[in-house]
């Protein structure tokens, strides 16, 4: 685990990085209740608890890298500069959503920001990823490949193929594994024979690192210098974030995999506790700050939700549009 | 302010749930965030949790009871500002339109370009081939239009067969063009009582002076009517053929004539708007006298763009006719009995006919259907006009 | 007239007018509407037929007295008897 | 210096034409790669890649590990990327480990994007059976790669499409499945003169006829041609229509054919049940039902694991004996023609 000597931070960068830890939760929270009004169906995967690997992350890459990540995407959207307006839309499968209304919360897209989408199957990410690194190789263009998954995407045989091809290869992909612990409903360690995830990328001859993913300091530390490495082109890396998630897997989850204890003791060391804890120690923040911050917060999400109220449902008459980029017959 | 909390759906396939345990009772106050209560689920006992800070103050639903997604289960105190209050009601997409056919149903075969052969089902093809009826005499009658098997039995010769045989064929034939018109046309029905009084007295004293050869009958002003009405209003004289209506600029009133080997005809009283009343007489008596005879002109059949049905004097109040396809329209008369009628202020007996519309929902509706049998009664009531 | 030749006559009218009708089959006392679906036209030309081949006039009031063969009968003959 | 491309216009082989085609794509565009498991050193599985690794260099043409999913993603994420990549896998068979990738991610990006990204990516595979390799190194599975929206389906059958589709296919803007019959890559023919390049939307009469159309791609088209010749000795003329494109289907071509000759014969490797056969025999009955004079016939692969006894194989596989016994029964069940 990182050394847990204490990081510098100043004021301003501080409530940055609690200002943006607090849209994701409080966009969370609102999905969570939209869901229970009926207004966002089908599945939802919330991000409580792991607000500060998405904004630890995302603040190091350039506009023009490339980013790849899961179905539990929204602080990864949200960091990643897609409008909450056209997030909220999309989950209300309006057609002024990122996606047009056709891909939900798990498939948000944004190809001005290169933000490849979400991807509902467990790691099938990740060939992708490498396939953006490998044309960024070859182009010789001095971008990178940003590719999350989650601790289940460990066991996929996309996951072990990626890693030796993108090794093999010395493709610019930083693999960010977001290990919250559970794969749904199955602990990792009763889905790994070794929970130690980053022995298996030292196995294709790729640098490893393990983050605590509950100190958003740490890991936009960690991962600025990954990105920076592998930027030179020394070939691909891998960070194993240690996070938790707060809420269940999806809506309709009653947790029986877990008890409220192990939840309750993790809340405790959360993300956002975890900063507004030291910044406040450090004088370097009041209660105040923290209340302006998180109104801002609701503020900007109420505009989200009033926006995706108000908008167009898309024409039918549109549904095989896009199938084809180019003329079919 | 004063909240309902409404049971949340949790889950897209979650419809009820059954509320186990209340976390928090009337004064207690919850945190936004905080379980509220936990209930239990297809999948096993879940926490629901409070929106907004608040204080509880009445429970709306007892442990033990399930509830459907959406019911009340507290009354809340919302302290401070609350979130957004969701609009009230749920904006669900509009319902899908039939999806444009280019989608999952391939559109019906377009009337293809004209092939040198009549487009004629095999079934129908293996069907005048029984009945001896070369495929040549339907190519030219169905120029454009799709021959099935009810078109090659409708033109079946008579057979010389024991009458039981010709009635059977008969009754057949005309069940399977009712049952397709049953299947493919959305009928929908309308009625409208008509005060038969002022016509009858007209008939009365038409008839007076005349040799009975020369009389009319009520039938007759019924369908001159009926035709003029059509002549008015668009939409109930023509056909509806390969998927659209082709409105017929002439009038040829079916005229419904029991036949008494079984079943119903109803060949066409040509031009009925136009001919005056004693003319139109003169053809309907004809057209009876050959349905009595027995031999039928078969372009008589085929002529009728709407028709004209009843039951006659010991018939019922109202019927409900079905449509004779391609026609888009039948109209019913009901027998004229005397019955209770509202006059001003009194309540006197008139001779009373119910009208009533079978219709095609592709070509027209209510609205247009009423304002065709409300053209029908006031002809009626002006008989003079007719 | 005979009442027989009145009953053979009135016969063979209303088969004329109903050549569909087995003559065989009629009852002279029951309704005709009842018995073959003799609608209003059909009574129109049977009275028409009555009419012309008896020289007598028939009101409109009077079409229910040959609503059977029976009834024929008995208004041919007063009408004859009254002349 | 590469040496000069060999006269186009002296006879070639099927696997010749193929390797033009990627030499020329190769040259025309800097974007253009490929890579597939023993493309580079090895030659290419079929010998088709044969010496563009030294022609080319190792970069672009990539040698892969036997891991389907990842390079055929890798070749999707690349096309993203803005390369024009080839992917070859070796065999249908194989493609069964990325089907994830390619239904998945290939067909569905651009739709489920809202039509931000498109996914201009080749992929070849070799297809079918009749070499006695079994079961598993045998299957003809087209068809089930022509069912899904947002892939183009086809099946280069002559050396003029072997030699120019690929150079379509990489100008088109979505996925494209380049089917070569493994039967077909020694088979010998010319170019035709004066051909440049071939179109991906139509279907092609390779034989005019009258009595009958027989439908068919791949392989299984030379079959229907050799079925042609044996029926014309009779007397028959029969109609040999080569749908090149699988998805889209060709429909005007396929009715317009069976408008005239009245029946139709459908020459499909695949199994019956639920087979592209299948589909275009609806097609017809949809739109040419009045004009058939006898039910569509259908000539497939037996419902069976393809056996390995070469006996056993050509019993299951359709052949110019079935197609004719075939067009035999359409014609009587429908008087003579």
């Amino acid at each position: 685990m990182t050394e847990t000597v204490e990081l510098p931070v100043s004021r301003e960068h501080g409530l940055e990085l609690l200002r943006e830890m607090l849209r994701i939760r409080c966009f969370e929270d609102r999905c969570y209740r939209l869901y229970g009004e009926t207004k966002i169906r089908g599945f939802l995967h919330l991000y409580n608890g792991e607000e500060a690997v998405a904004v630890g992350a995302m603040r190091s890459l350039r506009p023009t890298d490339a980013v790849v990540s899961t179905y539990r995407e929204h602080g990864h959207a949200i960091v990643r500069g897609i409008p909450m307006p056209a997030v909220m839309a999309e989950l209300f499968g309006k057609q002024t959503g990122c996606s047009r209304g056709r891909g939900g919360s798990m498939h948000l897209f944004d190809a001005s920001r290169r933000f490849y989408g979400g991807n509902a199957i467990v790691a099938g990410g990740l060939p992708i990823a490498v396939g953006l690194a490998l044309a960024q190789k070859l182009l010789r263009q001095n971008d990178i490949t940003t590719c999350f998954f989650g601790d289940g995407a460990v066991a996929e045989g996309e996951f072990h193929e990626s890693l030796n091809l993108a090794s093999l290869w010395r493709l610019p992909v930083l693999f960010l594994c977001e290990n919250n612990l559970y794969a749904m409903g199955t602990a990792l360690d009763q889905a790994q024979a070794e929970t130690d995830i980053t022995t298996k990328a030292r196995a294709y001859r790729m640098a490893a690192q393990p983050v605590d993913g509950m100190d958003v300091l740490a890991v936009e530390t960690m991962v600025s210098r990954a990105v920076d490495e592998v930027r030179t082109g020394c070939g691909p890396m891998l960070l194993e974030l240690r996070t938790y998630r707060f809420r269940a897997h999806s809506m309709f989850d009653p947790q029986l995999y877990r008890d409220k204890a192990e939840v309750a003791q993790w809340e405790k060391k959360g993300p956002i506790i975890t900063l507004t804890k030291r910044l406040k120690a450090l004088g370097l923040m009041s209660e105040d700050d923290y209340e302006r911050c998180e109104r801002d917060a609701n503020a900007e999400v109420d505009a989200a939700v009033q926006f995706a109220e108000a908008s167009p449902w898309e024409s039918v008459a549109d549904l095989e549009r896009f199938v084809y980029a180019g003329p079919v017959a | 302010m004063q909240v309902e909390f409404h049971l949340p759906s949790l889950g897209a396939d979650m419809e009820s749930a059954t509320l186990t345990e209340w976390l928090k009772n009337p004064g207690e106050r919850v945190r936004h965030g905080e379980p509220l209560a936990t209930v239990e689920t297809t999948k096993g006992l879940i926490d629901i949790e409070a929106y907004d800070d608040a204080q509880v103050l009445e429970h709306l639903v007892q442990p033990g009871t399930k509830v459907p997604v959406g019911a009340p289960l507290a009354r809340l105190e919302i302290s401070g500002a609350p979130q957004a209050p969701p609009p009230s009601v749920p904006s669900q997409p509009p319902a899908a339109p039939a999806a444009p056919a280019a989608a999952a149903t391939t559109a019906a075969p377009a009337s293809s370009a004209k092939t040198a052969h009549a487009r004629i089902s095999p079934a129908a093809r293996r069907r005048a081939h029984e009945l001896g009826l070369p495929l040549e005499t339907f190519a030219r009658s169905a120029a454009g239009g799709i021959i099935h098997v009810a078109d090659v039995e409708k033109l079946a010769p008579p057979v010389a067969s024991a009458q039981g045989d010709a009635r059977a064929a008969m009754r057949a034939s005309i069940g399977m063009a009712m049952a397709r018109s049953k299947r493919e046309i959305p009928h929908y029905y309308l009625s409208h009582a008509v005060d038969f009084g002022p016509a009858r007295d007209w008939l009365i004293g038409h008839n007076a002076p005349l040799a009975v050869k020369d009389r009319l009958i009520e039938a007759v002003l019924i369908t001159k009517a009926v035709a003029l009405a059509a002549a008015r209003i668009e939409g109930f004289n023509g056909y509806f053929r390969d998927g659209r209506f082709e409105s017929a600029s002439a009038v040829h009133a079916g005229a419904a004539i029991a036949v008494r080997s079984g079943g119903l005809v109803a060949p066409a009283l040509l031009d009925a708007n136009q001919k005056d009343l004693p003319t139109l007489m003169r053809d309907f008596s004809a057209l009876v006298m050959r349905v009595r005879a027995g031999h039928m002109r078969s372009g008589e059949f085929t002529a009728a763009t709407i028709t004209v049905t009843s039951l006659g004097a010991d018939g019922v109040d109202v019927l409900f006719p079905i449509i004779n396809p391609p026609q888009v329209a039948i109209v019913g008369a009901g027998a004229i009995r005397e019955q209770p009628w509202v006059q001003g202020s009194q309540c006197v007996a008139r001779p009373v006919l119910t009208l009533s519309l079978g219709a095609d929902h592709r070509v027209t509706d209510g609205r247009l259907g009423a304002r065709f049998l409300r053209a029908i009664a006031e002809l009626l009531a002006h008989p003079e006009l007719l | 007239m005979e009442p027989k030749e009145i009953q053979t006559k009135l016969l063979a009218l209303l088969t004329g007018v109903a050549p569909d009708i087995d003559p065989a089959s009629i009852e002279p006392s029951k309704n005709l509407r009842d018995q073959f679906d003799f609608d209003s036209m059909d009574a129109l030309h049977f009275a028409t037929a009555v009419s012309e081949a008896f020289a007598i006039d028939i009101a409109e009031a009077d079409y229910p007295r040959l609503a059977s063969l029976e009834g024929a009968q008995r208004f041919v003959e007063e009408r004859l008897a009254a002349r | 210096m590469p040496d000069p491309l060999p006269d186009s216009r002296s006879a070639m082989s099927y696997r010749d034409a193929v390797r033009e085609a990627l030499r020329s794509a190769l040259i025309a565009d800097p974007r253009v790669f490929l890579m597939g498991e023993d493309v580079g050193r090895y030659g290419g599985s079929y010998a088709v890649s044969k010496g563009l690794l030294e022609e080319f260099g190792a970069d672009r043409i990539r040698d892969t590990p036997l891991s389907e999913s990842a390079f055929v993603g890798a070749g999707i994420g690349a096309a993203l990327g803005g390369l024009k990549p080839i992917v070859e896998v070796m065999t249908v068979n194989f493609s069964l480990l990325a089907l994830d990738q390619i239904m998945n991610n290939a067909a569905t990006l651009s739709h489920m994007s809202g039509g931000q990204f498109n996914v201009p990516l080749v992929i070849r595979l070799a297809t079918g059976a009749g070499r006695q390799l079994a079961a598993q190194h045998s299957h003809s599975l087209e068809g089930w790669y022509a069912h899904i929206p947002g892939l183009r389906i086809l099946t280069p059958a002559t050396i003029d499409d072997a030699r120019f589709m690929l150079a379509a296919a990489l100008a088109c803007p979505d996925p494209v499945l380049l089917f070569e019959h493994q039967y077909l890559y020694n088979m010998e023919g010319h170019l035709t003169a004066g051909l440049e390049a071939v179109n991906l939307h139509n279907a092609a009469i390779r034989r005019a006829g009258r009595d009958v159309t027989l439908i068919a791609y791949g392989w299984s088209l030379h079959k229907s041609l050799a079925a042609a010749e044996e029926l014309a000795r009779t007397g028959i003329e029969a109609e040999v229509l080569d749908l090149r494109t699988l998805r889209p289907l060709d429909e005007q071509a396929i009715i317009a054919s069976v408008r005239r000759t009245r029946r139709a014969v459908i020459v499909d490797e695949g199994w019956r049940s639920g087979s592209l056969s299948a589909e275009v025999t609806t097609r017809i009955v949809e739109q040419a039902f009045y004009d058939l004079d006898a039910p569509v016939v259908r000539v497939c692969t037996a419902e069976v694991p393809v056996p390995y006894a070469k006996h056993l194989e050509d019993a299951a596989l359709p052949s110019p004996d079935r197609i004719v016994a075939a067009v035999r029964t359409v014609l009587e069940s429908s008087g003579s023609p």
